[in-house]
C-alpha cells in the first residue's frame, strides 16, 4: 500500500526525467505514449490505493509513507512523505484520472508540434508535483509541490513562446501566484514557530489546544494561507492572470487551469480547515470572496468572445463557488463540486481544445457557429459539459454539486441569504453565458468550415468525460432525496459535517427555486442568442460590458497601482545611484591630482618658495601655538 | 599535513601551469585540472570524518612562522571550511573546463592566476592565525586582478583597479582591527598572539569591541558585497572573463569572514550590529532585486542577482539561530553555483552573440534549445523553486530571520516576489518571443553540457538531499553560536573588563 | 676690547640668513643664486663662531672650518655646473631650465 | 684614538680607501670592468667586516661617533643597497661614452657621506657626512654633463640642496647657541634639564627640520624629488632614493629618539603633520603621473611620510620597525629602478611608462621583477612590502597613533592604485615597439638577488625581525 502512494508522484517524475533526458530523440508519437503511459500508471495505482483504502476503512483513516528526511537544522525536521486519505484520494483520483485522459487527448492535439516530446515532460512533471501538492503530509512538501506546479504552469502557459505575449501570460500567471504563495510561505512560518513542526497531521491536532477561536495569531495564519490559495485559485484579487493563461495549449488549460492546480487552494483550505474554522473572520472573508468572485467572473464570462476565455472566467466563477462553500463550512461540498467541475470543465476545454483545431486556431465564437452538424460528437459532449456546468436540474452532476453548495450558503451556521443570493444570482449567470456559449458556437449558421476531422484520441476521453459530467453527480444526492451520500461519507472521514441551522425542508424549496432561475437563464440565453439577437445587441455594445470584457479593469488598477510605479522606479536608477561614491571618490582624488601636480613646475625658485613658506608655518606654529 | 598539502599541490601546479604554458597551450590546462582533482581527492576522506566527528577541528596544523609577532602558520579545517573547499575545488574545476577553449592567448599564464587565486582561496578558508588569515586574503586579489584585467573585455582594465582597491581598503582596515585585537589580548592576558582560538573572547570594552568589528565587517562587507559597496561587483561580472566566475566564489570568502571571525570574536557587539544588519540585508535583497529588474546588461543583471542574493546571507548571519545559521551555509554554496551557472550561461551567449544586451536577443530557445532548458533551471532555482538548493537556503535564512525580526523576514520574502519578477525577465528578453535577429549561433558543446549537467545535479541535489550538507554544517553552526553563549559570561563580567581594558590603555590619548 | 652682545649677532646673522634666502627668491641669475647660498652658509658660520665665543668652546670655530671648506667645494661643483649650463642653454637664467615637470 | 676605535672605524676605513686606490688605478691603467670589479668587492669586504666589527659593539669615538647595533644595521642596510646599485649600474655606465670609471669614485665618496650620518653622534659628522652626501650626488646626479636633463636636474639639486644645508647648518648654530654643546647625549641632556624651551632652540630645530626634510623629500620639501629622479641615471635616482635616504634617515631617528623628541607635543604635531601631508601629496601627485621614474619620485615622498611615523613610537619597536621597513623598501625601490637602467639604452632612459607596454609578454623575467617591486611597494602579500607595511601598521596601531595609521591605509588604496596602473601597463598587450637591450649576467645576477631578497622578507621574514629584535636598541 504505502510502496503504491510513492509510487503515485514517482511515476510522472520518472517520464518526466526520461521525456526530459531522452524526449528530443524520439521519433512520432513515441513521447505522447510515454507521457500517457506514466499517467496512466499513476492512475491505475490510484484505483488500486482507492481499493484498498475503501477496503481498510472505517479502521484505518490514513496512511503515511516516509521517503527520506529532508530537512534537518534547529528543531525544523521535514520529512518528505506522504499520506493518504479520504480528501487526497479524491484529489489524486481525479488528477491521475482526468489527467490521464487529458494526456491522451494531448498525443494527438499536440501531434507534430516540434516541441511534442517537452510538452509531455511538461505534463507529467506537473501531474507528478500535483500529486506531490495533495499526498504531502507535510507543510513544506505540499509548498514544494505547490510551487512545483506553477512552474509548469508557467511553462505550459508560455509553451508556444515565439509569440511574446504567451510569454508575458506566463509570466502574469506566475507572478501573480508567487505573491501568494510568498503570504503563505509566512504562514508556514507561522505555524512552525507556534507548533515546532510542519506535520499537517500534529497541526490540525495541536492547534484547537494551543489558539483560541478567533485570536489574532490564528486569524493572521490563516489569512496568509488564504493569500496563498487566493493566488492559485484565481480568486479575487489576485484572479485575473487567469484568463491570460490561456494562451496555452487546451490540454493545459484544461488539466492546470481548469481540473486540477487552480484547486488547490480549494485543497490547501480544506487541508487545513481548522485553522479557518479557528479563524471565523477569515473563514468568513472566504465565503466572501468566493461569492464576490463568482459574480464578478460570471459577468466577465458573460462579456466574452474567445471560446477559452469564457471557460476561464467560468472556472474563476466556479472556484468561487468552492470557495463560497469553503467559506461557510460546507467542506464536503467544496470537494464534490471539485470533483464534478474537474469533469465538465476539463471536458469544455477540450472540446473548446478540439474546435479551436478544427478550425485553425479560432478562438472567436462569434466566428464559429452551426458547428452543431459538423461536429456531432462533441457538440453533444460539449452540450452535456455546458449543461452540467449550468447544472441543468436532475439530469447533470453539476446540479448536485452547485445545489449542495448553494443550500449550505444559506443554511450553514456561517451562511446567510446573502450569500445565497450571491450564490444564485451566479448561477442565473452561469446558465445564461454557458447556453450564449453553446448555442452561439453550435446553432446558426456556419461562418468558419472545419479543415479537418478530429480523432479518435481526442473523442474518447470526451466521452469518457460526458459520461462522467452526467453520471458524476449520482454519488452524492440532496439530503432531501433519500440521503444517499457516499462521497460525503467517506469524506468525513477527513472533513467534519457541515452544521445546518435551517429547518431541513427547506432543501426542496431552495431546490425548486434554483432549477427554475437555471432554466430561466437557459431559456434567456435561447432567447438572447437564438431567437431575437437584437434584444442584446444594445448592451453587447455598452460601456458596462466593455468593462466586464476587460474583467472589471482590474489589470488596469495593477498596472496604476504596482506594474507602472515599479518600472519607473526600476529606469530612474538603472544606472544605479550608489555609483556616485566611486565617481565621487575618484573625482575628489583626480582634483588633488591636477591641482598639486601645478605645483610641479619645474621652476627652481617655486620650488625654494615652497621650503620658505613650509618653515615658515612650521616655526610660526612652534614659536605661536 | 594534508592541509598545507592542498595549497602546495595548487602552487606547484601554478608554476608548472606557467612554464609549460611557454611551450604548449593544453599542457597547463591539464596540469590545472589535476592540480584541482587531486585536491578534490584530498579532501574528500575528510567528508566522512565531517559527518561523524561534531566536536573537533578535523586536522589541525601549527607551525611556527613569525614568532615575533606570535603568527603561526595555524590551518584547521572544520565542516564549514571542508564545504567552501570542496566548493572551490568543483568551481576551479569548472572554470578550467569552461575556459578550455575560451581562453586561447597565454594560457599558461592565465592557469597560473588561476591556481593562485585559489590557493589564496583555500587558505582563507584554512587559516584559523588571522595574520595568515590577511595574509591569504590579500594574495588572491594580485592574480584576480591579472584575470579580469587580461583576460576580461572591453574596459577590464578599469574594473580590475575598482575591484583591487575596493577589497583593498575594506582588508586593510580589517587589518587594523587585526592588530588591534592582537594588542587588546595581548595586554590583557599577556600572551601577544594572533591565534584565532585564543582570541575568541578577548574581553574588551563594547564599545572596542564594536569598532573592531566595524573593521572586519569593512573587508567581509566590501567582498559580498553590500549595498553600497557593491559597485565593483557588478563590473567585475560584466567584463570579466568566464572562468572569473571564481569571484562568485570570491564573494562566499565574504561570508565565510563574517560567520568565522566576526560572530565569535565579537559576539555582542555583532548582536548590537544585528539591527543595522538586518536593515542592510534587506535593502540589499530588494534594491539588489530592483536593480536586476532594470538592467538590459545581462552580466550586470546576474551581478544585481548576486547581490539581492547576498542580502539573505547577511539577514541570516543576524538573526543568531541555527536555522538561519544552516540556512546562510546553504545559501553560500547554492549561491556559488547558481550563480556560476547563470553566468556561464551569459557568458556562453555573448559569446555566440557578441553582445550582452538582452533586448538585442528573444526567441534564443529555438536556436539553442539545450542552453534554453538550462537557463530555465538555472533561473529557477535563483529564484528559489522548491527542488532546488536556493529554496532550502532560503527557506532557513527566512525561517531563522522571522523567529528573531517578524519585519525583517516580512520584508525580505518580498525578495522571493521580486526574484520572480526579474528572473522570469530573462526568460522572457532571451529565450522567449520572436527572433530579433536571425542569429546562427550553435547550442551548448558537450564540454559545456558536462558543466551545466554536473551542476544541475548538485543544485538539485542540494535541494532534494540537503541533509548531508546539514549535517556538516550543524557542528560549526552550533559551535559559532556557543561561543555567543558562552559569552553570556563574559557579559557578567563585562564591567570588571572595562576597568581593566582601560587601565590597559589601548587607545592612548595623544599625552605627551 | 668692544664685545658685541650674542643678541645682536644672532640678529645680524639672521638677517643675513634672510637676505640670502629673498636674494635665492629674487634673483633669477645662477650665479647670484650660488652667492646668496654662500651668505646663507655664512651667516651660519657667523652664528656658529658667536656661539662658540659666548660659551668659551673652541667648537663653533672649528664647524666654521669646515663649512668654509665645504662651501668652497660647493662653489665649485656648483660653477662647473653653471658652466655646464651656460654651454647647454646659452643663458644662466634658472627659470629657463624647467624641462623637468609635471606635464599636465 | 684606541685601538678599538681604529677597528670600529674598519668598514668606513674600507670605503674610503676604496675610492682613493680607484683614483690610483684610473691613473695606472683606466679599464671599466677592473673598476668596477675593485668597487665590488671592497663594498662586500666592508660588508663583511661588519661582522668582524659586531663584537666590539658598541662602542663610542669621543662624541663624535657611535658603533651600534642600531648603526651597524644602517651600514649594513646602506652597504648592501650601494652593492646593488653598482651591480645595476654596471651595465647602465658601461654603454656611455667618455670617462664612467670616475662614477665608483663618486659612488663611494656619497655612501662614505650616507655611513657617517648612520654612525654621526654629534652635528660634526652629522654635517659632514652630509654634505659629503649631497656633494657627491651633484656629481652623481650631473655624471652625463652633456644632456639637458641631467644637468638640469644636478643643478636643481644643487641649489636645493645647499639651501638646505645652510638651514641645517643654521639650526645646528643656534642650537649650539642655545645649548652650548654640538653631541647628541649633551643636547638631550641640556634639553632634560631645561624646563621650557628657548625661542632660539625651537626655531633651530625647525630649521633643522627643513634640511632633514629636503633629504627625505618629505613635503612640503618635496618638490625637487621627481624632478630629479627624471634627470638623473636611473641608478643615481635609486641611489638618492635609497641610500641617502637611509643615512639621514639614520641620523634623524637616532637624533630625534635621543633628544626625546616624539615627547614633545609640538613636535609630535609637526611630524604628524609632515607624516599624513607627504603621504597625500605624494601618491595624489602620482595618480596620473606617466613617467616612471617620476612616479617613483612621487611614491617615495608618500613613503618617507609612511615611515616617519615610526618617529613617533619613540621606542627601540618604532627603531626597529624602521630598520625593517627600510630594508624592504630599498631592495624594492632599487628593484624598480634597477629594472628601469637596465632597459635603458645609451640615448634614452626607459622610463615613460608606455615603454613597458606588454614588457610581461616579451621579457617576462623582467617584467616580474618589477611587479614584484611595484606589488612590494603597494604591499601586497608574498613580498617585502607586505611585511613591512604590515610591520609599521603593526606599531603605529600598538601605540595607538590611529589618525596616521588610518592615512596610512587610505594612502595605500591610493597608491595601490598607480602601482598596479604600471603593472597593467606592463601585462597589457602591446605592439613590438621598442628594441630592449638585451641583460648581462650581472644584470641578471642583480635583479635574481633583489627579487629573492624581496620574497624572502615576504614569506619568510621571521628570521630577520627576530634577529633585529634581538639585537638592535637604541
Amino acid at each position: 500500500m504505502t510502496t503504491y502512494i510513492g509510487l503515485i508522484p514517482a511515476i510522472p517524475f520518472l517520464g518526466f526525467l526520461i521525456l526530459g533526458l531522452y524526449g528530443q530523440k524520439m521519433h512520432g508519437k513515441i513521447a505522447g505514449y510515454i507521457g500517457t503511459g506514466a499517467v496512466g500508471i499513476s492512475a491505475f495505482l490510484t484505483f488500486m490505493v482507492a481499493a484498498r483504502y475503501l477496503n481498510g476503512l472505517p479502521e484505518i483513516k490514513s496512511y503515511t509513507v516516509t521517503l527520506w528526511q529532508w530537512i534537518s537544522a534547529g528543531n525544523l525536521n521535514v520529512n518528505i512523505s506522504f499520506s493518504l486519505d479520504a480528501l487526497s484520494l479524491i484529489f489524486i483520483f481525479v488528477i491521475t484520472f482526468v489527467g490521464f485522459l487529458i494526456h491522451m487527448y494531448s498525443i494527438e492535439f499536440m501531434a507534430g508540434d516540434e516541441r511534442f516530446s517537452k510538452f509531455f515532460a511538461y505534463m507529467n512533471l506537473f501531474v507528478g508535483s500535483m500529486l506531490v501538492l495533495v499526498l504531502a503530509n507535510n507543510m513544506l512538501v505540499l509548498y514544494m509541490g505547490w510551487e512545483g506546479v506553477g512552474l509548469c504552469s508557467y511553462l505550459l502557459i508560455g509553451f508556444w513562446y515565439k509569440e511574446p505575449e504567451n510569454g508575458y501570460a506566463a509570466r502574469k500567471a506566475f507572478i501573480f501566484t508567487r505573491v501568494g504563495d510568498t503570504a503563505m510561505i509566512l504562514g508556514i512560518f507561522l505555524l512552525f514557530l507556534n507548533f515546532g513542526t510542519l506535520n499537517i497531521h500534529q497541526i490540525m491536532q495541536q492547534a484547537p489546544e494551543k489558539w483560541m477561536t478567533g485570536s489574532a495569531i490564528a486569524t493572521v495564519t490563516a489569512a496568509l494561507l488564504l493569500g496563498g490559495a487566493l493566488g492559485k485559485s484565481a480568486q479575487l484579487p489576485l484572479q485575473s492572470w487567469l484568463p491570460d493563461a490561456m494562451a496555452g495549449p487546451s490540454p493545459v488549460s484544461a488539466l492546470i487551469h481548469a481540473a486540477t492546480m487552480v484547486t488547490a487552494g480549494v485543497y490547501l483550505i480544506a487541508r487545513t480547515h481548522i485553522l479557518f474554522a479557528l479563524a471565523p473572520v477569515v473563514q468568513t472573508a472566504v465565503a466572501v470572496i468566493g461569492a464576490a468572485t463568482l459574480l464578478i467572473a460570471g459577468f466577465s464570462a458573460l462579456a466574452q468572445h474567445d471560446i477559452k476565455r469564457i471557460l476561464a472566467y467560468s472556472t474563476i466563477s466556479q472556484i468561487g463557488y468552492m470557495f463560497l462553500a469553503l467559506g461557510v463550512g460546507a467542506w464536503s461540498a467544496a470537494v464534490f463540486h471539485f470533483m464534478i467541475h474537474a469533469f465538465f470543465k476539463a471536458l469544455l476545454f477540450l472540446g473548446a481544445g478540439a474546435i479551436i483545431l478544427a478550425l485553425d486556431e479560432e478562438h472567436d465564437i462569434f466566428k464559429m457557429g452551426g458547428l452543431r452538424k459538423k461536429m456531432p460528437v462533441i457538440f453533444i459532449t460539449y452540450l452535456v459539459a455546458s449543461a452540467s456546468l449550468a447544472a441543468l436540474p436532475l439530469v447533470t452532476a453539476g446540479f448536485y454539486s452547485k445545489d449542495q453548495i448553494l443550500w449550505y450558503s444559506f443554511s450553514s451556521q456561517s451562511g446567510g441569504l446573502w450569500l445565497w443570493i450571491a450564490g444564485i444570482f451566479g448561477a442565473f449567470l452561469t446558465a445564461l453565458y454557458s447556453f450564449r456559449m453553446v448555442f452561439i458556437t453550435f446553432y446558426g449558421e456556419a461562418k468558419t468550415e472545419p479543415s479537418m476531422k478530429v480523432g479518435k484520441l481526442i473523442l474518447i476521453p470526451l466521452v469518457v468525460l460526458a459520461v462522467l459530467s452526467v453520471l458524476g453527480g449520482l454519488v452524492e444526492l440532496p439530503q432531501a432525496w433519500g440521503n444517499f451520500r457516499p462521497f460525503s461519507n467517506l469524506l468525513h472521514n477527513v472533513l467534519p459535517a457541515t452544521t445546518i441551522h435551517k429547518k431541513e425542508g427547506l432543501e426542496v424549496v431552495f431546490e425548486l427555486i434554483s432549477a427554475t432561475i437555471v432554466l430561466i437563464g437557459v431559456y434567456l440565453a435561447y432567447l438572447f442568442y437564438i431567437k431575437k439577437p437584437w434584444l442584446v445587441k444594445s448592451y453587447e455594445h455598452s460601456r458596462l460590458n466593455e468593462f466586464f470584457y476587460r474583467g472589471w479593469d482590474f489589470d488596469k488598477v495593477y498596472d496604476v497601482l504596482l506594474v507602472k510605479p515599479i518600472v519607473w522606479l526600476a529606469e530612474i536608477d538603472e544606472k544605479d545611484f550608489f555609483n556616485w561614491f566611486n565617481t565621487g571618490v575618484s573625482k575628489v582624488a583626480l582634483f588633488g591630482n591636477r591641482v598639486l601636480s601645478l605645483t610641479q613646475n619645474g621652476k627652481l625658485r617655486w620650488y625654494l618658495m615652497s621650503f620658505a613658506i613650509g618653515i615658515a608655518l612650521i616655526l610660526t606654529y612652534m614659536i605661536y601655538r | 599535513m594534508i592541509l598545507i598539502d592542498l595549497i602546495i599541490v595548487l602552487l606547484i601546479g601554478a608554476i608548472l601551469a606557467w612554464i609549460t604554458g611557454k611551450w604548449n597551450s593544453v599542457l597547463p590546462r591539464i596540469i590545472s585540472l589535476a592540480a584541482l582533482v587531486v585536491d578534490l581527492f584530498l579532501i574528500i576522506p575528510e567528508v566522512v570524518g565531517a559527518a561523524t566527528n561534531q566536536t573537533k577541528w578535523l586536522v589541525d596544523i601549527d607551525l611556527s612562522w613569525i614568532p615575533a609577532f606570535g603568527i603561526n602558520l595555524h590551518l584547521a579545517l572544520d565542516g564549514l571550511s571542508l564545504m567552501m573547499l570542496l566548493l572551490t575545488f568543483f568551481m576551479g574545476i569548472v572554470s578550467v573546463i569552461i575556459s578550455w577553449k575560451e581562453i586561447n592567448k597565454r594560457v599558461g599564464f592565465f592557469h597560473f592566476n588561476l591556481l593562485m587565486t585559489l590557493t589564496g582561496v583555500v587558505g582563507v578558508f584554512l587559516s584559523l592565525d588571522l595574520f595568515l588569515f590577511y595574509f591569504f586574503w590579500e594574495l588572491m586579489l594580485v592574480p584576480l586582478y591579472f584575470m579580469i584585467g587580461i583576460w576580461g573585455h572591453k574596459n577590464s582594465t578599469a574594473v580590475a583597479y575598482k575591484f583591487f582597491l575596493y577589497t583593498q581598503a575594506g582588508g586593510l582596515l580589517m587589518l587594523i582591527s587585526i592588530l588591534a585585537l592582537y594588542f587588546i589580548h595581548g595586554q590583557t592576558t599577556g600572551v601577544y598572539t594572533f591565534d584565532y582560538l585564543q582570541l575568541i573572547g578577548t574581553k574588551m570594552p563594547a564599545s572596542v569591541a564594536f569598532l573592531l568589528m566595524l573593521g572586519f565587517l569593512a573587508a567581509f562587507l566590501v567582498k559580498l558585497p553590500m549595498i553600497p559597496l557593491h559597485t565593483w561587483l557588478t563590473e567585475v561580472y560584466s567584463e570579466a572573463p568566464t572562468a572569473v566566475l571564481l569571484s562568485a566564489l570570491l564573494l562566499k570568502t565574504g561570508a565565510y569572514g563574517l560567520f568565522r571571525f566576526v560572530v565569535p570574536l565579537f559576539p555582542f557587539a555583532a548582536r548590537s550590529f544585528a539591527p543595522v544588519g538586518m536593515v542592510l540585508g534587506v535593502i540589499a535583497i530588494l534594491y539588489g532585486a530592483k536593480l536586476a529588474f532594470a538592467q538590459t546588461d545581462l552580466k550586470r543583471l546576474i551581478a544585481y542577482i548576486s547581490v539581492s542574493h547576498v542580502g539573505f546571507i547577511l539577514l541570516g548571519i543576524f538573526a543568531f539561530n541555527e536555522i538561519a545559521y544552516q540556512g546562510v551555509v546553504m545559501q553560500m554554496l547554492t549561491q556559488g553555483i547558481s550563480t556560476g551557472a547563470l553566468l556561464i550561461m551569459a557568458e556562453q551567449l555573448s559569446e555566440r552573440l557578441h553582445t550582452r544586451d538582452i533586448n538585442q536577443m528573444g526567441g534564443l530557445w529555438e536556436k539553442v534549445p539545450i542552453m534554453g532548458t538550462i537557463g530555465l533551471i538555472f533561473t529557477m532555482a535563483s529564484l528559489g523553486l522548491p527542488g532546488f538548493g536556493n529554496f532550502i537556503a532560503e527557506l532557513l535564512v527566512l525561517l531563522g530571520v522571522f523567529k528573531t525580526n517578524v519585519t525583517a523576514a516580512v520584508l525580505a520574502s518580498l525578495g522571493l516576489v521580486a526574484a520572480a519578477i526579474y528572473s522570469l525577465r530573462i526568460l522572457q528578453k532571451v529565450f522567449y518571443g520572436r527572433k530579433s535577429k536571425n542569429w546562427e549561433i550553435h547550442d551548448l558543446s558537450i564540454r559545456e553540457k558536462l558543466v551545466a549537467g554536473s551542476m544541475i545535479i548538485i543544485i538539485v541535489g542540494m535541494g532534494l538531499f540537503p541533509k548531508p550538507v546539514l549535517n556538516i554544517a550543524k557542528p560549526v553552526v552550533l559551535k559559532s553560536l556557543n561561543t555567543q553563549n558562552d559569552s553570556a559570561f563574559l557579559k557578567s563580567q563585562e564591567s570588571k573588563t572595562k576597568v581593566m581594558a582601560e587601565n590597559t590603555c589601548f587607545l592612548k590619548p595623544l599625552n605627551r | 676690547m668692544l664685545t658685541v652682545p650674542l643678541k645682536i649677532l644672532l640678529l645680524f646673522a639672521g638677517t643675513l640668513f634672510l637676505l640670502g634666502l629673498a636674494g635665492l627668491l629674487v634673483r633669477r641669475n645662477i650665479i647670484f643664486m650660488l652667492m646668496s647660498i654662500e651668505i646663507m652658509l655664512n651667516s651660519a658660520g657667523l652664528v656658529f663662531i658667536a656661539a662658540g665665543r659666548h660659551w668659551g668652546q673652541p667648537d663653533g670655530q672649528v664647524m666654521f672650518i669646515f663649512i668654509l671648506a665645504v662651501a668652497a667645494v660647493e662653489v665649485s661643483i656648483g660653477l662647473a655646473l653653471i658652466l655646464q649650463v651656460y654651454h647647454h642653454y646659452k643663458t644662466l637664467d634658472v627659470d629657463a631650465i624647467s624641462k623637468l615637470r609635471d606635464h599636465n | 684614538m684606541t685601538e678599538t676605535d681604529f677597528l670600529s672605524l674598519t668598514p668606513l676605513l674600507i670605503i674610503t680607501i676604496a675610492p682613493v686606490v680607484i683614483m690610483l688605478i684610473i691613473s695606472i691603467y683606466r679599464k671599466y670592468e677592473i673598476i668596477f670589479g675593485f668597487s665590488l668587492v671592497s663594498l662586500l669586504t666592508a660588508f663583511v667586516s661588519l661582522f668582524i666589527v659586531q663584537p666590539l659593539l658598541p662602542h663610542r669615538i669621543d662624541h663624535l661617533m657611535v658603533f651600534d647595533l642600531y648603526s651597524l644595521f644602517f651600514l649594513g642596510i646602506i652597504f648592501f643597497s650601494a652593492f646593488l646599485i653598482m651591480l645595476l649600474s654596471h651595465d647602465y655606465f658601461k654603454h656611455l661614452e667618455g670617462f664612467r670609471e670616475e662614477y665608483f669614485i663618486i659612488l663611494f665618496t656619497a655612501t662614505l657621506g650616507a655611513s657617517l650620518l648612520a654612525v654621526a653622534n654629534h652635528f660634526i659628522i652629522f654635517f659632514l657626512g652630509f654634505e659629503l652626501l649631497s656633494i657627491s650626488l651633484y656629481i652623481l646626479i650631473a655624471f652625463q654633463k652633456k644632456k639637458d636633463y641631467p644637468l638640469e636636474a644636478g643643478i636643481k639639486y644643487l641649489i636645493l640642496a645647499s639651501v638646505s644645508s645652510a638651514f641645517l647648518l643654521f639650526g645646528m648654530a643656534l642650537i649650539y647657541t642655545a645649548l652650548g654643546t654640538m653631541g647628541f647625549q649633551g643636547i638631550a641632556d641640556a634639553i632634560s634639564k631645561m624646563g621650557v624651551a628657548s625661542p632660539i632652540l625651537v626655531i633651530g630645530f625647525g630649521m633643522m627640520m627643513v634640511g632633514i626634510g629636503f633629504k627625505l623629500a618629505l613635503a612640503p620639501f618635496h618638490m625637487w624629488t621627481s624632478d630629479v629622479y627624471q634627470g638623473a641615471p636611473a641608478p643615481v635616482s635609486g641611489y638618492i632614493a635609497t641610500v641617502s635616504k637611509g643615512g639621514v634617515m639614520a641620523v634623524f631617528i637616532r637624533f630625534f629618539f635621543d633628544i626625546k623628541g616624539f615627547s614633545n607635543q609640538d613636535f609630535f604635531i609637526v611630524i604628524s603633520a609632515i607624516a599624513i601631508f607627504s603621504m597625500f601629496v605624494g601618491n595624489l601627485l602620482a595618480i596620473r603621473q606617466q613617467n616612471l621614474k617620476r612616479l617613483l619620485g612621487y611614491s617615495s615622498i608618500a613613503n618617507m611620510g609612511y615611515l616617519i611615523i615610526i618617529l613617533l613610537i619613540g621606542n627601540n619597536d618604532g627603531a626597529r620597525a624602521a630598520i625593517f621597513y627600510m630594508l624592504s623598501y630599498f631592495v624594492t625601490v632599487i628593484g624598480a629602478f634597477g629594472v628601469i637602467s637596465l632597459l635603458s639604452t645609451k640615448n634614452r632612459e626607459a622610463e615613460k611608462i608606455e615603454d613597458f607596454k606588454g614588457l610581461f609578454w616579451k621579457r617576462p623575467w623582467i617584467a616580474i621583477v618589477l611587479t614584484l617591486s611595484l606589488l612590494s611597494l603597494a604591499g601586497i602579500p608574498l613580498t617585502a612590502g607586505f611585511i613591512a607595511k604590515f610591520y609599521v601598521i603593526f606599531e603605529g596601531v600598538k601605540s595607538g597613533l590611529m589618525l596616521l595609521v588610518f592615512s596610512m591605509i587610505i594612502n595605500s588604496v591610493i597608491g595601490l592604485y598607480y602601482y598596479i596602473r604600471v603593472i597593467a601597463v606592463m601585462f597589457s598587450t602591446g605592439e613590438e615597439t621598442t628594441k630592449l637591450p638585451s641583460l648581462s649576467i650581472i644584470g641578471n645576477v642583480a635583479l635574481t638577488m633583489i627579487s629573492i631578497s624581496i620574497l624572502i622578507l615576504g614569506v619568510y621574514p621571521g628570521w630577520l625581525i627576530d634577529m633585529i629584535m634581538k639585537l638592535v636598541a637604541l
